[in-house]
């Protein structure tokens, strides 16, 4: 173990190029590599992670039974209604598809702005994304009141020669999340392929040997292999920016295609693209620092990690924040009534307290505080800030959604909306689904990408060609 | 440190790839053979009735038209499945002994009903109409089969959504003179078997059913001259309308002839009417 | 298949991969065609080093995007237009915006796969067995911190003692030799 | 699948799936079952016959048990209809989840065909005949379609002069009522099955013992039949000391109970004047049919003149909302105002008590005269039917005075019920007996005393002091419970009997079917105490008409029942209103607080508590539904500090109940409203349990209105209320008058949103084009579309619905239940806004909610040419058809409710839970076999009843021809007594619905939104008093 204050402080500046560090120094290939491999290769599992996954899998748990129920009951045990059509469940699927985008940010964006920082924490920002995306891919299913027809909505050619409607959002949605799932698993299996290699080459176990070998498909770390694969990762980091664009977008649109004063806005997709990265960012951090702590990665997660995720919180916080004010003028700009009225009704209405609850932890708290480095250097205060604004961003759908919905058009049919026990435990199962899959990706899969982790240690430097010729 | 795997593995690896390719396409095709197979559709199937009633005797045996036992088919959207008394009928003289009409005496006797199998079943949320059909130039045949020739009832057809859009989206091709609808032997016009018709003018309020007259002889036996008047070539024929036909010659019907079905198709959903595809493959058509 | 007896290649070790860069460079301007290095990490040096200078992922990924993108418009045309037209919400037929979305998804799907699968297959991968798996020293370092320049014997240039010692000048931690 | 959207299998026979013996299963009987014992039941069941057996076990003693016992929580589940029924479905699910049911192919459907087939029965066409609805204040002509049979809808007889084929909530629920499953269905003697014919002997015999009837007493509904009358005439001869006591608890003490003697024919009135009497709002007014009718058709020219309503009354209705000038007055104070009018207007010899008249109702008072007299013999003045005697006299004397008799107010020969009799002194007298030991028999026929007889008699202590009670009932009820004989009474669907409409005119009710149950009617138990006592009622019906009928007997008889009617039948309407004048009573203090009864306006007087469709069918004015409630004004609320849902206490006489509290806008202050017919305790599953029950603070002293007093309780009551009724607080910021005494709603309903759109007689005079001007009310051109119009040049269907006609009175509604196979979703599901109407009535109350104006407008699927719900259903399961209807393919739906969300008049409807019932046989037998029934997770709306359409176009392609104009007739359409409601071909610039959107004040709701809809609406047009200024006119356009 390396000592203690380097594992806590800032990992400074790298005296022989002038550049930041990102990992501490006096990490090597090997110790590296027996760091990450020793958690997922050893033998006996930490009690605490068997304690978090029991309450985990509880969670879980909680899911099934509320879906069992479901599925023999129907969707009205929730608090869905005329005219709240849609409640927690399309909230809860925002939210967690919102959450996935970080993933792919870190792992594709950054890459392609060649962020080497982002090399350590890309693959659990990707697991997290995978994950996050099985929860959210959840509801759409489970939302319909008739789940076992949802292959409808696939072009196939059953014998009532009947097709999906293609100008619905809806169906843009089951396009642009499946890709979305494609994509990113096929992303992070690629990305994990050389890391099995690894394994397979460490593992004790004949059982180990096998599993990951497979994985591995062999890898060998050929050159000519190294070229295309790096061209791959490339690629796919390449199209999967725009995807993670696309996707939120896609999803905004379900809202923004629709008549409703409140969701028929051209602000939409900006803003739930910078919505969902805000979020997901705070998963990353509500996840990363524990993580780092349990493990001991302070070396390679280092506070340079939570900084930087601070100022891109700070950052896309503020497109928030421009998204919603644009809404209020809009509501006075435009001059429709509809807008003002939904917009009074949004702050001031029966359930207006929700529209405050999302300023102050979406706006109130972190836009203050995120300015100064000390607080983003802060390990306990990222964490709490990390919290408030998944709060946020869930009461920031829960508006949209439900604010927009319960007063509409005809002030006849207009109602009201109470969630029941049934919403709040397919929400928390889902919380608690996302856990333990998490859980066992930590403990069976590399959560730190070794190769890429390899090549930001000093050893990594080719010396410069003259050296090479004059032999040292 | 040596080899995990064996040298054949690679081989092992790339093959079990293309399987498992190979798999997922297997699938998705016998899935979609399976939802058209019998199985499902029960097409061709002959299930256990109470009394093993064969068409084919009655209807090619014995001749009895169709409507002596399906009564309401012109006028309601059910056929009707004849009553026991219809069986009684005929059946108070004939084979009155006969063991395998003992549940049909029972019946009569006991008034308690025959409880049939039914063999054209569709969903209970399809609406279908026999009379809109049957007025319309549909014969029995079209959808049933050749009923006489069926010892023991099936379904000839599918009954799914797509083979009934099958024909609203093209009429033309299963149209017949209402005059053939229970014609189990009708078959398409061709230059051997022609089939002349005319028509009564669109606007003289006559229903559809009547607004057709077909022949399958030769209606103009008067020589050259008669002939003559028949105007235009058989080739044209579905070009001329009904009122110019109507307005040449009034007193003397004009009888096209056909020696196709689709020119026969194509002047009878004009006479009847027939509404267009569009209209024919929407919805509310179908499901209320 | 290469023949399945004798020898695969001799396969030098290296600390440091600039050992390795270098080795690789020598050889592959004294000749050396069928020769290959392997490092625990990307070394784009290594490769230049040995002449692999572009690869075909590219070409795969775009066709595999147009494929999905063309293939996608083209069903849902073809359904909203001639398998079923039908009137919704008093649009055209042919709502050609809408269509848009979901053939951009598939574009970046079948992309996405493409450069995958492509990568894997232009690779020859899977290949679990491999004779250099056989080297004693090779699972060893290979995947984790050691540099490897093997010569195959594949190469007209090879000889089992000559190639031994011209490895040997590059000063690697080891050279061994690798059967089949 | 082939649940999941599932229509009442009619098979060949139309005899119904549940005729199912092949797959019964018998548990174990006796003891009770695990549901393991269950599944092992079931296991030799293969899944296609899984389903019906499912259902048949779960209804057996054993299996309830089974469930009670390991699902404890359940059990109190099992109370509620509803979720019974997902519970059962649950049950199955959860055994199909146990690898009970195999594949999920549509299962083998049987046929069963006729031995002998009737001779007039084509399968697949409805037949028709006419009939009438007995009912007490005046029969419903009614015609009844009848599928295989079965009646299937109701609807009013359309070459009938007196309703001319509009009907009403109560008639179109009696079709519920006849297929309830929990009418009683034996004959019963101390609870055990016995025989009528033991029943009829044993009464024989105890006659025979009295001699001359003494000790026996029947109970009796009003009745309403001449041959039942004649009937008791007989037996009245022949056992002269047998006593007959009518007891109708909605009429009693109310000058209906007299008999109905006087017609109105408001169709030549300019001015109306309601004194307390509720008209408009439904059947339990006498003349409903024709009144709404009368008033409607002078107000659909506004250019050619209308007349104008005023209304004085003492608990806000639909009436009163429509009325130009309302004045909401106690109901004790409304005799005395009734007085000052006759005064004001002339009559002889008035002399109104004192009492000081706020400065208001001064004026209104004055103006009223004076508007009066200026319309001599064009005026009609209409007296409630709860009301002092002296208010229908004077009403009476002023339409005398005014010259009016004869023009628009017709005084009958003689009553409309054959027997008219004081029934409050009847029912006293009678208890007296009781309790005095004279009453050997009582024998109730179609009454329930033991719940509803006024409270201060004390009838449950006096009924056990009769020897022998017999109770001839449709329901085992609260009365039915402890007598001792019960006899299933027929329902007028099942039997033969006559009735006299409105204007006289005689209708004979026939039976559509068989008596489900072998139920009996009055007629028999009463024929069986005479010389032929096995005559039949149809026997009896003939001899009573044989003399009327001129002619040959048999083809008028045949003709009768053909036309429904026997013509020249109705009253001469010559008579002449009698001259003494009735002391009238003084109002009551001030500050006393007023309780009054009225009849619920769903379920009356609580014969139809069991009729979900009434019960879930929102009230006129406070949109409550499935309970009823002390409705008060919003300032006695707070005066009272009480909240809406309070549980209060009332008490009158010393006899209290507790009841929820709610507020109607427009209610006079100090004064209660309840409604009777609630709090049943035996009305069966659907009734038992709603509400509270307000005869239980009713008393013979004051039967209409008492003052009592209110306290408030601890607790929520839980009423289901289905509109969204806030004030509007909004401050000038936000350019409202938000002081909250607007409601929120109308505010923003008449206000910048454009829904509500009217103008005063004169405002439209000036200006025919108000509806399209001014803040929301503008319509886009017809090519202002990003997208080339798609073309409808065949048949395109359209509806207009004119807001002047419509009174709000619901019947539409109920008509829609019947004819779409809509599910009753129960209490609970209406609290969250689930209910399932697919047309509701929208009410809007403009200005000050102390004295508002109400708008109602009815709301259905508007079919939108581009309709917002289409394009964003991704399997495109709602489509628009080539005829432009917005058609909604429930058996391809999968249950997004995305196309809900976007549907701006929120008219969707969904099935969040299995809320059709699959399971209750009887209600399969009621079922449209037409309709798809829709099962759980289905998206449904308004259709434009699109069956019919189909019906119509099939008949007209057949016959080649065009559909006719008026051919195709919608079922809300049908049963509006207005004729709000017009519905056909909008292409056919000659049908009168594309005339009518052509008028200058037809306009779309939400225009702006460019959805397109094909439904419009007629602007109101108001003809207010100049005199009077309490007319809101802000939202007038011509000034807005």
């Amino acid at each position: 173990m390396a000592t203690s204050e380097i594992k806590i402080k800032d990992p400074g500046i790298d005296p022989a190029t002038g550049e930041f560090r990102v990992v501490a120094p006096e990490l090597t290939f090997r110790s590296v590599t027996d760091k990450i491999s020793h958690i997922v290769l050893t033998p006996h599992t930490p009690l605490g992670w068997l304690a978090i996954f029991g309450i985990a899998g509880g969670g879980a748990t909680l899911l099934l039974v509320a879906v069992t129920w479901l599925f023999l009951k129907g969707v009205g045990i929730w608090a869905i209604t005329q005219p709240v059509a849609w409640g927690f469940a399309i909230i809860n699927f925002v939210w967690w598809i919102g959450i996935g985008h970080a993933g792919t940010l870190i792992s594709a964006i950054l890459l392609l702005f060649k962020q080497s920082w982002r090399n350590s924490i890309s693959r659990f920002a990707e697991a997290m994304t995978i994950f996050a995306v099985v929860c959210a891919g959840m509801f759409p299913l489970i939302h319909v009141g008739r789940p076992w027809l949802g292959y409808w909505l696939f072009p196939l050619p059953f014998t009532m020669n009947v097709w999906p409607q293609f100008r619905s959002p809806l169906l843009w949605d089951v396009f642009a999340v499946s890709t979305y799932a494609t994509i990113s698993v096929v992303f992070w299996y690629v990305g994990m392929i050389p890391d099995f290699g690894t394994f397979r080459d460490r593992s004790q176990s004949k059982m180990g040997q096998y599993i990951y070998g497979m994985l591995s498909w062999g890898w060998r770390g050929s050159v000519r292999h190294w070229m295309r694969y790096e061209t791959a990762s490339l690629l796919l980091a390449g199209l999967a920016t725009p995807l993670v664009l696309s996707v939120h977008t896609v999803i905004s649109f379900d809202f923004a295609v629709a008549v409703l004063p409140g969701w028929h806005t051209t602000i939409f997709p900006p803003y739930f693209v910078a919505g969902a990265i805000y979020s997901g960012f705070a998963m990353v951090l509500t996840l990363a620092i524990p993580l780092r702590k349990f493990y001991h990665l302070e070396s390679m997660v280092t506070e340079r990690h939570i900084d930087n995720m601070g100022k891109v919180m700070l950052a896309t916080g503020f497109i928030v924040a421009y998204g919603y004010g644009m809404e209020a003028f809009m509501a006075w700009y435009s001059a429709s009534h509809w807008e003002a009225f939904m917009f009074w009704n949004r702050m001031f209405g029966p359930m207006g307290w929700s529209y405050w609850v999302l300023i102050t932890c979406n706006l109130a708290i972190p836009l203050t505080t995120l300015w100064s480095r000390k607080l983003r250097t802060n390990i306990p205060f990222m964490f709490f800030i990390s919290l408030v604004v998944n709060t946020g961003m869930w009461f920031e759908r829960f508006v949209i959604v439900v604010t927009s919905l319960y007063r509409d058009f005809l002030p006849s049919a207009w109602g009201t909306y109470r969630a029941t026990k049934w919403d709040y435990m397919t929400f928390i199962g889902t919380l608690g689904l996302f856990t333990a899959l998490f859980l066992l990706f930590v403990r069976f899969l590399p959560m730190i990408p070794m190769n890429e982790v390899r090549m930001l240690l000093p050893g990594a430097k080719i010396k410069p060609k003259a050296a090479v010729e004059a032999g040292n | 440190m040596a080899q995990i795997f064996d040298r054949s593995s690679n081989a092992l690896a790339r093959a079990s790839l293309v399987l498992t390719g190979l798999i997922v396409i297997a699938l998705g095709v016998t899935l979609d053979q399976l939802q058209r197979s019998p199985w499902v559709t029960r097409q061709g199937q002959r299930p256990d009735q109470p009394v093993p009633f064969s068409h084919k005797h009655h209807v090619q045996g014995l001749g009895l038209q169709c409507q002596y036992c399906h009564v309401t088919v012109e006028k309601s959207s059910y056929a009707g499945i004849p009553p026991t008394k219809t069986c009684i009928n005929c059946h108070a003289q004939i084979w009155t002994n006969a063991q395998l009409l003992q549940p049909v005496r029972d019946s009569w006797a006991t008034g308690q009903s025959l409880v049939w199998t039914k063999v054209h079943d569709l969903p209970d949320y399809v609406y279908f109409n026999h009379s809109i059909h049957v007025n319309k130039g549909i014969g029995c045949a079209s959808c049933h089969g050749r009923v006489d020739q069926m010892p023991l009832m099936y379904a000839q057809n599918t009954l799914q959504m797509e083979w009934c859009l099958n024909c609203h989206r093209n009429p033309a091709k299963n149209l017949r003179p209402t005059s053939q609808i229970y014609n189990m032997a009708w078959e398409a016009p061709s230059d051997s078997r022609p089939v002349w018709c005319n028509a009564a003018p669109s606007e003289s309020g006559v229903p559809t059913a009547q607004s057709v007259n077909c022949v399958t002889k030769d209606p103009t036996t008067a020589g050259p001259q008669m002939a003559s008047l028949e105007l235009p070539s058989a080739g044209a024929a579905h070009l001329v309308t009904a009122d110019m036909t109507s307005a040449t010659m009034p007193a003397m019907p004009v009888y096209q002839k056909f020696t196709s079905q689709e020119q026969l198709g194509l002047y009878l959903v004009k006479h009847y009417k027939i509404r267009t595809p569009r209209e024919l493959s929407s919805c509310e058509v179908c499901h209320r | 298949m290469p023949a399945r007896e004798g020898t695969y290649g001799l396969l030098a070790e290296f600390d440091t991969p600039s050992d390795l860069v270098r080795a690789a460079r020598k050889a592959h301007q004294d000749g050396w065609r069928r020769l290959d290095c392997y490092t625990p990490y990307p070394v784009e040096e290594a490769a230049e080093a040995i002449g692999f200078h572009r690869n075909k992922v590219p070409l795969v990924t775009l066709i595999g995007g147009l494929m999905g993108g063309a293939a996608m418009f083209a069903m849902e045309t073809w359904i909203s237009v001639v398998a079923y037209p039908l009137n919704i919400a008093g649009r055209p037929t042919y709502s050609w915006p809408a269509f848009v979305v979901p053939a951009y998804e598939w574009t970046i799907l079948w992309a996405g796969l493409s450069a995958a699968f492509g990568m894997l297959a232009l690779n020859r991968l899977p290949a679990l067995y491999h004779p250099l798996f056989n080297a004693p020293n090779f699972r060893d370092g290979a995947t984790t911190d050691k540099f490897f320049l093997c010569l195959e014997a594949l190469d007209p240039k090879f000889d089992l003692l000559e190639t031994k010692q011209y490895l040997q000048s590059f000063a690697p931690v080891s050279v061994v030799e690798v059967e089949y | 699948m082939s649940r999941d959207a599932m229509k009442p299998t009619t098979n060949e026979t139309g005899s119904t799936v549940g005729n199912n013996s092949d797959s019964t299963i018998q548990p174990a009987s006796g003891q009770p079952m695990s549901l393991a014992a269950v599944r092992s039941e079931l296991k030799d069941v293969k899944g296609k016959r899984l389903w019906r057996s499912i259902d048949e076990l779960a209804n057996t003693p054993e299996f309830q048990a089974a469930v009670e016992r390991e699902f404890p929580a359940a059990a109190q589940e099992w109370v509620d209809p509803v979720s019974r029924r997902g519970f059962l479905k649950l049950m199955s699910a959860s055994m199909a989840l146990a690898g009970l049911a195999g594949c999920t192919k549509q299962p083998d459907e049987p046929i069963y065909p006729y031995v002998k087939a009737p001779e007039d029965l084509v399968l697949g066409k409805p037949m028709y005949f006419a009939t009438a609805h007995p009912f007490v204040t005046g029969a419903v002509p009614l015609l009844i379609k009848s599928d295989e049979f079965r009646p299937i809808k109701v609807d009013g007889n359309p070459d009938h002069a007196y309703n001319r084929g509009s009907s009403d909530p109560f008639s179109q629920g009696t079709l519920l009522g006849l297929y309830d499953p929990d009418r009683s269905q034996h004959v019963l003697f101390r609870g055990e099955n016995h025989e009528w014919a033991e029943f009829a002997e044993a009464f024989r015999l105890k006659l025979a013992a009295s001699k001359d009837g003494s000790g026996i007493y029947f109970l009796s509904e009003t009745i309403t039949s001449p041959t039942l009358a004649r009937q008791w005439k007989a037996v009245q001869a022949a056992w002269p000391k047998a006593t007959l006591v009518q007891y109708d608890p909605a009429i009693a003490g109310s000058t209906a109970e007299q008999g109905i003697d006087t017609q109105y024919d408001a169709s030549g009135a300019d001015i109306l004047v309601s004194l307390d009497a509720d008209f408009l709002s439904g059947a339990a007014y006498p003349g409903f049919h024709k009144l709404v009718r009368d008033y409607a058709v002078r107000r659909k020219q506004p250019e050619n003149g209308m007349n104008r309503l005023y209304a004085v009354e003492s608990t806000p209705t639909t009436t009163g909302m429509k009325a130009e000038h309302r004045l909401g007055l106690r109901a004790s104070e409304i005799p005395a105002f009734t007085a000052e009018l006759a005064k004001a207007v002339g009559v002889a010899g008035v002399n109104p008590p004192a009492y000081s008249w706020t400065a208001e109702q001064q004026k209104y008072l004055a103006v009223l005269a004076a508007d009066l007299k200026a319309n001599a013999g064009k005026s009609v003045v209409i007296p409630g039917l709860y009301q002092d005697p002296s208010v229908a006299a004077l009403a009476l004397a002023i339409n005398n005075t005014l010259g009016n008799i004869g023009k628009t107010v017709f005084v009958n020969e003689q009553p409309l019920n054959p027997i008219p009799s004081d029934q409050m002194a009847g029912i006293k007298a009678l208890v007296a007996d009781m309790n005095a030991g004279k009453v050997d028999w009582l024998v109730i026929l179609n009454g329930n005393p033991i719940y509803n007889a006024p409270a201060d008699l004390g009838f449950s202590e006096a009924f056990n002091k009769v020897n022998t009670v017999v109770h001839l009932g449709s329901h085992l009820d609260e009365t039915g419970q402890i007598s001792h004989w019960h006899i299933p009474a027929a329902h007028y669907l099942e039997s033969w009997s006559d009735v006299r409409a409105y204007d006289g005119t005689v209708s004979i009710v026939q039976p559509m079917i068989d008596p489900l149950y072998g139920g009996r009617s009055a007629h028999d138990v009463l024929q069986a105490l005479l010389d032929e006592p096995m005559l039949s009622a149809y026997e009896a019906v003939r001899a009573t008409w044989k003399p009327v009928i001129k002619g040959d007997f048999e083809t008028g008889w045949r003709k009768a029942l053909h036309d429904g009617w026997i013509a020249d039948t109705a009253f001469s309407r010559t008579g002449k209103p009698q001259a003494s004048l009735p002391q009238v009573p003084a109002p009551s203090p001030k500050d006393a607080l007023e309780i009054i009864f009225r009849p619920d306006p769903n379920i009356y007087d609580g014969r139809w508590s069991n009729v979900g469709w009434l019960q879930e069918l929102p009230k006129p004015i406070t949109s409550l539904s499935w309970d009823n409630a002390a409705i008060v004004s919003g300032a006695t609320l707070t005066k009272l500090g009480l909240e809406e849902d309070d549980i209060v206490e009332l008490s009158v006489a010393g006899n209290k109940v507790k009841a929820p509290v709610i507020v109607a806008p427009g209610h006079p202050d100090n004064s209660v409203t309840v409604y009777l017919g609630y709090g049943r305790e035996f009305a069966g599953r659907v009734g038992s349990g709603a509400g509270f029950n307000a005869y239980l603070i009713r008393t013979t002293a004051a039967p209409l209105y008492a003052t009592g007093s209110l306290k408030k309780l601890d607790g929520k009551w839980g009423i289901a209320i289905t509109k969204s009724h806030y004030q509007d607080h909004r401050g000038a910021r936000f350019g409202q008058q938000g002081e909250g005494n607007n409601s929120l709603e109308a505010d923003e309903a008449l206000g910048p949103r454009g829904i509500i759109r009217y103008a005063t007689l004169e405002e439209f005079k000036s200006n025919p084009n108000f509806a399209h001007e001014g803040e929301g009310h503008d319509t886009p051109a017809y090519d202002e579309s990003l997208f080339p119009n798609w073309v409808y040049n065949n048949n395109a269907w359209g509806m207009s619905i004119d807001m002047n006609s419509c009174v709000g009175c619901n019947a539409c509604i109920v008509s829609c239940y019947a004819e779409n196979n809509i599910a009753v979703v129960g209490k609970q599901q209406v609290r969250i806004g689930r209910n399932m109407q697919w047309l509701r009535i929208d009410s809007y109350f403009e200005g000050d909610l102390s004295a508002p104006r109400a708008h109602f407008q009815p709301m259905a699927c508007q079919h939108c040419e581009n309709a917002p719900c289409e394009q964003v259903c991704p399997v495109g399961a709602t489509v628009h058809t080539p005829e432009g209807l917005n058609t909604m393919v429930y058996n391809r739906c999968v249950g997004t409710r995305y196309c809900s969300n976007n549907c701006p008049y929120k008219v969707r409807r969904f099935n969040f839970l299995l809320f059709s019932d699959y399971e209750t046989e009887s209600l399969k037998l009621m079922r449209n076999p037409d309709v798809t029934v829709r099962s759980r997770g289905v998206m449904e709306k308004c259709s434009y009843c699109v069956q019919r359409i189909q019906e119509a176009k099939i008949t007209a392609d057949k016959e080649n021809r065009a559909i006719r104009d008026g051919e195709i007739v919608t079922a809300c359409q049908q049963a509006c007594p207005a004729s709000a409601i017009t519905f056909g071909n909008i292409n056919d610039k000659s049908s009168r619905v594309a005339k009518l959107r052509a008028n200058k004040r037809s306009y779309q709701v939400l225009a702006d939104q460019n959805t397109r809809p094909r439904t419009t609406y007629l602007a109101e047009v108001l003809n207010p008093n100049p005199e009077l200024e309490e007319t809101p006119v802000e939202h007038a356009p011509a000034n807005g």
